[in-house]
């Protein structure tokens, strides 16, 4: 089963090839629809299949595969999946089913707009299964060009500042880490003479301390400029407000996790020095974008802006998990990433229902909705407690974690305490703004005008219903996926060093 | 008198051209400027050519020669494009590069 | 037979989750009754584990925790879901479901008419089953996760009528206080798995008398924290403001969730976890100080308010103070006991309130009321023995619980004068308020003739009749409660203290309120014009309760929304927003500074060819 | 310089240096000649007459190639250059017209001189280098007049340099086809566009 991976990742990029090739005219879009529907839903198989056959006490890659891309420079294709990032795959195959599922409504340039999400969600599936430091960075940058056009062609409002400052915003930080990647190629040939790109192999190199700082300005600002880490959040809200929802089913939900994903898998083992010195500095920016972020969504009308700075708020909280430096602390993480994907994603699906019915985003115009549309009701009702944090759902599970391990983290000592207080008065405005928004849209007597809205069709019941089942399922049995994430989690924290530079000082071993 | 004069001689004339191609504001005589350098070089290496007794010197301006009938061929044409559609002849009018 | 204890839990929870998906293809009734028979054989299973804990002996009664899965294992860190049978859960558990079962009863009658009647009993046993989680869990993570589900149980049904905006607003302002309490538990729980390395109440209680020192400061500030939880649920001062408004839920959501049941869980909190409170004696006296104080300050609200449901709801907030002074003042098993008798009668008091606000078509103004006591007379009853209870007149149940509590004011472990002096002035002020509402409500002359208030049905009353036996009755189960607690606080059993002269003064306190109430409501409307003339200012201020929410509107609510504003005005457009943007602008600007070089020229680039060859030349010959 | 007044001046004058003598002579003057066409070429004000002064250069550096053992360039250069490329320019400038230019000496023009002042400079640097090293080759005159000049460059053409000679062949097919191209299509006038 060595080609399933490549398979997940290259079935959406075929098919998106594949429909852009096609010739449709007029409205005929049903074999596009088709063609899209299958390829995410057979992606979602294989993620499926994945999960079933991972070997949960397995820290290292499963599923490897690898051939050689281009010999001279020693650069391989290879893919691999552990705990880390196998729920991201999965997350990610389910999110791209729901967009291809909720695009269909598009009216502009279907056949354009399926190819393109189907070309991001595998870029995404990419860059959580890329186990050669090039092609991550391929990956990395194939998944900005999809949310770009899809931003810019099909967004709303002011899209093209948007898109452009996103994307102009992710690539700085992005080039800064094809820097860092070929630096930290660059370092490992220096001590072991043999020129690799390959990602398990890069992390067992000892960084010198004097330029192990710099190295993780490389990588930490593309990964802190994507999920975004406050204060590099300033393109979040506008690209969230301008961009299509079913795209941002993917952007919100795999594509922000792929920096968190990143600091993970790159930071946290090849920089724990540095992070022992710095962590609590971007503990507090983490910190302060939580509460940021949440005060900012209590004052917003905007239900899509609203959602927008929630999200700020909660990838702080995952930002935070990751730099507590311990197993609760990026455990938590991983499952607070995906929690919010579903969360997220969920909300986002409800707020483009919503403005599909009523032509309108906006908390002041419309309320009561509960009476023409009692299903969405209660499956709002679900997903806004969820946000909020309400324990027994999963969003409290990876927050309860997360903020577990702050408590406990070493790096944080003396400052652990604020932050938390930080979190908890950051969940405390999340239940006022998620309430608020829930309350707002669907309580109070209904306008006259929108009086007969139409309650969910069973395809947007479909559409809302696994984001249920899982809200409640994580909820209650976390640990089916905690135990696959420790063992990967507890491999990166403690990562053993091969390959030791001579300013360590331990040994001079290390090839020469 | 050997090779100095050579150089001399076609360093003046290599200089001469640039000197024509940076303050002539006609196309043609840009062009002919060009062709002064062309030529410059072409002596250069067929009179190394003689004193150093091979034939690659000599081949090299042949080609030179070819690559200067072409461009001269191709530039005469943008030239003639060009006052097609501006009916005018001073390049520094043709400034649609400017940025 | 513990193992049947998870029946507790699922049946609720079957119910709820039955009745909110097959709610609508239910029959009316139906629903109402398979609701109340899920809470039923919740009680019965509970009087199962009764019988079982009295097959054994006290000392072996601690402890049995069924475990049934494994919830999450992280690095160093695991948790079960598991529950903990002990007589403290189980006693709470009798009221919860036995006080909660009557109050489904009664339900089916009062909301027959609402059009979403199986909602209704969806949520309401969602919140038996909440608050079965919170009593039962056997760790402080489930205690939370019960904690807080009971907050949502309580949103949900205060803002059951979704098209009333103030309950939707009454139901918000409940969560979100909720949730600073529940911040409070979470970061206590934190400092609990910092200190012990375990959430298990077992665990955690056997190590913390060797773990601390009696006032450390870890210590305290986990009780501390404990406490926000505590007050945030139990509303007590500073975090009570939503109580009063979470009266706009429907009269069986009140007498349920808002006087019997969650608004007491701060007290079985402090109950629980007497291990570490034990150690805290500074904790203890803010106990017992937050207690007393809103004893006397709920209850000088009380007794001027005109909202039938709101003078309730003042004087549950002055009761579970109450309860706050007992445990504050180290008798843990009395302010159990007050818990119980309370749920007795506060009960039976919303429910018959709900029965007059049934009968009176939904009015709730007591000075609209009057002269019910014909139309009503099993209401009437029923309510008067509540108002007795509630008063603490001698030999009802209120009597007792309270009598103790006052006793132990002052001879308690961290009893004291002052504790005492308030206690009774409350005393005093409780049977003011009581009688006063009574007389509003039964005595006297209509004063809305055109009402036409009539006798609930049966399916209400029965719930009013059997409660007021337990009201009349249930004082004397005192002695058992002591005993049948004591192994969870340690063994102890509260001392009965002999002072006549307190007990005295106490009665009397009680006596002279209800006398006051007969003076001024009974004999004309001359002496209440007078009183309030005379007493104006003060009229005013508990009018409008002492200002408070006007306090937090202004001193929390207005600012947070300012600053949210500000920071997206300010601080996101013109802070990051705009020098993110600023940089993108300075580096077109350089650009643009940097095109004059791209002037268009030909000659200017044949000239910057000259310019680079003679460089490079002169770097080739010099260098 | 010396050398030949020397010569001169001891009367020891056989025929190989009389003929050493003339060429060296016959180099300066063509090679004096050829600066002050080109020089012509870049001072008249007419297009007409700098294409004339061209042609005289190229004629100057043929004679010149031809004291440089290579005939067949320099035929090349006459026919080519000389004839059909300046035929070439004077066509074109028959088609265009001739319009005098303005001279000036404007500050661009003052640095371009002085930069190409600089760079003349530095050229003569180069002749200062000195002896270097030469790398002689073994295709002496001897050898080229035994086989005739056309055909020994045709053998190094067809052998050593065979890729850049079809190269170049190449590069004068795409220049055909991009003249065919520029001479196909028609032009809307670029003044009716508005500069955005």
């Amino acid at each position: 089963m060595d080609f399933i991976l490549t398979g997940i990742v290259f079935l959406p990029l075929i098919a998106a090839i594949v429909i852009m090739m096609m010739k449709v005219t007029g409205d005929n879009n049903g074999k596009v629809v088709g063609i899209a529907t299958l390829a995410s839903v057979l992606t979602f198989a294989g993620a499926i299949a994945l999960l079933v056959m991972f070997d949960s006490h397995h820290h290292g890659m499963q599923f490897v595969q690898s051939f050689e891309w281009v010999p001279m420079l020693h650069i391989h294709y290879t893919v691999g999946v552990d705990g880390i990032s196998l729920w991201l795959v999965v997350l990610t195959a389910l999110l791209g089913v729901l967009a291809v599922y909720f695009s269909r409504d598009q009216k502009k340039n279907l056949q354009y707009f399926l190819a393109l999400i189907l070309l991001l969600e595998g870029g995404t599936l990419g860059v959580f299964v890329a186990m050669d430091s090039i092609l991550f960075y391929v990956f990395w940058e194939l998944m900005l060009v999809p949310a770009y056009f899809l931003i810019g062609f099909w967004g709303e409002g002011n899209k093209v500042y948007a898109t452009t400052k996103f994307v102009i915003y992710t690539l700085v930080g992005s080039l800064l880490m094809l820097v860092g990647i070929i630096w930290v190629t660059m370092v490992h040939y220096e001590l072991t003479h043999t020129l690799t790109f390959d990602i398990p192999t890069l992390l067992q190199t000892q960084m010198p301390a004097n330029i192990q700082f710099y190295m993780f300005i490389c990588f930490f600002m593309a990964f802190a400029i994507k999920i975004p880490i406050f204060p590099f959040h300033s393109w979040l809200p506008h690209a969230y407000v301008a961009c299509p929802i079913p795209a941002l089913i993917l952007i919100t939900g795999a594509m922000s996790k792929a920096g968190a994903y990143g600091l993970i898998r790159f930071c946290l083992p090849l920089f724990p020095e540095t992070i022992a010195n710095w962590g609590l500095w971007i503990g507090s920016a983490a910190a302060g974008g939580i509460v940021y972020g949440a005060w900012i969504a209590v004052a917003q009308r905007d239900l899509k802006a609203l959602v927008a700075y929630s999200s700020i708020s909660h990838l702080g909280f995952i930002a935070l998990g990751i730099f507590a430096f311990n197993g609760q602390g990026v455990e938590g993480s991983v499952l607070q990433m995906v929690n919010h994907g579903i969360i997220a994603s969920a909300l986002f699906i409800i707020v483009g229902i919503l403005e599909q019915r009523l032509g309108t985003r906006q908390l002041d115009q419309f309320r009561g909705l509960k009476k023409p549309m009692p299903v969405l009701y209660a499956m709002f009702m679900l997903i806004a407690l969820a946000a909020l944090g309400l324990p027994g759902l999963n969003g409290f599970v990876g927050e309860f974690l997360i903020l577990m391990g702050v408590w406990g983290s070493h790096l944080f000592a003396g400052m652990a305490g604020l932050f938390v207080l930080a979190a908890g008065l950051a969940i405390v405005f999340a239940s006022i703004y998620m309430l608020f928004m829930f309350q707002g849209a669907m309580q109070e007597p209904v306008d006259e005008k929108h009086g007969s809205v139409l309650d969910l069709s069973r395809r947007e019941i479909g559409l809302l219903i696994p984001a249920c089942i899982l809200v409640v399922m994580i909820g209650l049995y976390p640990k089916g996926i905690v135990d696959r994430v420790s063992p990967a989690v507890d491999h990166v924290l403690h990562m053993e060093k091969k390959y030791k530079s001579l300013d360590a000082g331990s040994g001079h071993g290390g090839g020469h | 008198m050997g090779s100095e004069f050579v150089l001399f001689i076609s360093a003046a004339i290599f200089s001469i051209g640039s000197v024509g191609f940076v303050i002539r504001k006609n196309p043609l005589v840009m062009f002919m400027s060009v062709e002064l350098m062309l030529n410059a070089v072409n002596f250069l290496l067929i009179g190394y050519s003689s004193f150093l007794n091979s034939l690659d010197g000599q081949i090299f301006a042949l080609i030179i020669m070819t690559v200067a009938a072409a461009e001269v061929v191709v530039g005469l044409a943008i030239i003639l494009t060009i006052f097609r559609t501006r009916h005018e002849l001073d390049v520094d009018r043709i400034n649609t590069l400017k940025g | 037979m513990y193992s049947l204890s998870w029946l507790i839990l699922l049946l609720p929870l079957t119910g709820f989750l039955s009745l909110s998906w097959f709610g609508k293809r239910f029959p009316k009734l139906l629903g109402g009754w398979f609701a109340c028979a899920m809470v039923g054989g919740a009680f019965l299973v509970t009087l199962l584990m009764l019988a079982q804990l009295y097959s054994e002996s006290p000392a072996d009664r601690l402890n049995h925790v069924q475990t049934l899965y494994p919830w999450i294992v992280s690095e160093g860190f695991s948790l079960n879901l598991s529950i903990l049978i002990d007589p403290l859960s189980v006693f709470m558990l009798l009221i919860v479901t036995g006080v909660g079962f009557l109050i489904h009863v009664y339900s089916i009658g009062y909301m027959h008419h609402d059009k979403e009647f199986n909602r209704f009993f969806a949520y309401m046993n969602l919140f038996i089953f909440a608050m079965s989680v919170l009593v039962l869990a056997a760790d402080f993570f489930f205690l939370i996760v019960g904690w807080a589900l009971v907050g949502l149980a309580s949103y949900l049904l205060i803002g059951f009528w979704t098209e009333k905006k103030s309950a939707v607003l009454a139901a918000r302002k409940a969560f979100v206080m909720n949730v600073i309490g529940d911040v409070g538990m979470l970061i206590a729980a934190f400092m609990i798995f910092e200190h012990f390395g375990s959430l298990n109440y077992v665990d955690v209680f056997k190590a913390a008398p060797t773990a601390f020192f009696p006032n450390d400061d870890s210590i305290l500030l986990i009780t501390f924290l404990l406490l926000v939880g505590a007050f945030a649920k139990s509303a007590q001062i500073p975090l009570h403001t939503w109580l009063p408004d979470a009266m706009e839920g429907p009269t069986p959501v009140s007498a349920l969730i808002h006087a019997a049941t969650m608004v007491t869980a701060g007290v079985y909190l402090v109950a629980r976890c007497n291990a570490l409170f034990t150690m805290a004696p500074f904790t203890m006296y803010l106990i017992a100080s937050v207690g007393v104080i809103t004893a006397i300050v709920a209850g000088s609200i009380g007794m001027v308010q005109y909202d039938i449901k709101r003078v309730i709801a003042y004087s549950t907030m002055s009761q579970i103070g109450f309860m706050f002074l007992a445990v504050g003042v180290g008798v843990y098993s009395v302010g159990m006991f007050h818990l119980m008798t309370h749920a007795f009668f506060k009960a039976l008091l919303f429910l018959g309130a709900g029965s007059v606000i049934h009968g009176m078509a939904d009015e709730q103004d007591i000075r609209k009321m009057g002269g019910l006591r014909y139309a009503m007379p099993i209401t009437f009853i029923t309510f008067l023995i509540a108002s007795l209870a509630l008063a603490g007149f001698p030999l009802t149940a209120g009597f007792f619980s309270k009598e103790e509590i006052v006793m132990n004011a002052y001879h308690g472990q961290y009893g004291n004068f002052v504790f005492w002096g308030l206690a009774v002035i409350a005393v005093g002020m409780t049977g003011f308020y009581t009688f006063r509402l009574f007389f509003y409500t039964f005595m006297g002359k209509s004063r809305t003739p055109e009402a036409k208030p009539h006798e609930s049905p049966l399916v209400m009353t029965a719930p009013l009749m059997i409660l007021a036996g337990l009201s009349l009755l249930g004082g004397f189960l005192g002695p058992w409660v002591h005993s049948f607690l004591s192994p969870v606080f340690g063994g102890a059993v509260p001392m009965h203290h002999d002072d006549a002269m307190l007990e005295i003064i106490a009665v009397a306190a009680a006596m002279g309120g209800i006398i006051a109430a007969v003076a001024i409501y009974m004999t004309g409307k001359d002496q209440l014009a007078f009183a309030k003339q005379m007493l104006a200012p003060i009229y005013e201020a508990l009018y409008n309760k002492y200002y408070i929410d006007e306090i937090y509107d202004f001193l929390i609510v207005k600012p947070v929304k300012a600053i949210g504003k500000f920071m997206e005005e300010r601080a996101e457009k013109l802070g990051i927003d705009f020098s993110v943007d600023e940089v993108g602008r300075q580096v077109r600007e350089v650009s643009r500074g940097i095109s004059i070089w791209q002037s268009g020229k030909v000659r200017i680039y044949a000239l910057n060819m000259v310019a680079g060859m003679v460089t490079i030349l002169l770097f080739v010959i010099f260098m | 310089m010396m050398e030949f007044l020397d010569q001169l001046w001891s009367f020891n004058l056989d025929r190989e240096t009389v003929y050493g003598l003339f060429q060296q002579s016959l180099v300066f003057i063509i090679g004096m000649t050829a600066i002050l066409a080109s020089l012509g070429v870049i001072l008249c004000a007419s297009p007409i007459y700098s294409a004339l002064y061209l042609i005289g250069n190229m004629v100057c550096l043929a004679m010149l190639f031809l004291l440089f053992n290579a005939e067949f360039l320099a035929v090349v250069q006459v026919v080519v250059y000389a004839g059909a490329v300046m035929i070439l320019f004077l066509f074109i400038i028959a088609l265009l017209g001739s319009k005098e230019e303005k001279r000036e000496l404007s500050f661009q023009n003052f640095t371009a001189l002085s930069f190409v002042g600089l760079l003349f400079g530095e050229l003569l640097m180069s002749m200062m280098v000195g002896e270097t090293k030469p790398v002689l080759g073994q295709v002496t005159p001897e050898v080229v007049q035994q086989v005739g000049s056309a055909k020994a460059i045709g053998i190094e053409l067809f052998s050593n340099h065979i890729v850049p000679f079809e190269l170049a062949s190449l590069l004068l097919l795409v220049a055909a086809v991009g003249i065919i191209s520029l001479a196909k299509f028609s032009y809307k006038p670029l003044r009716k566009r508005t500069r955005t």
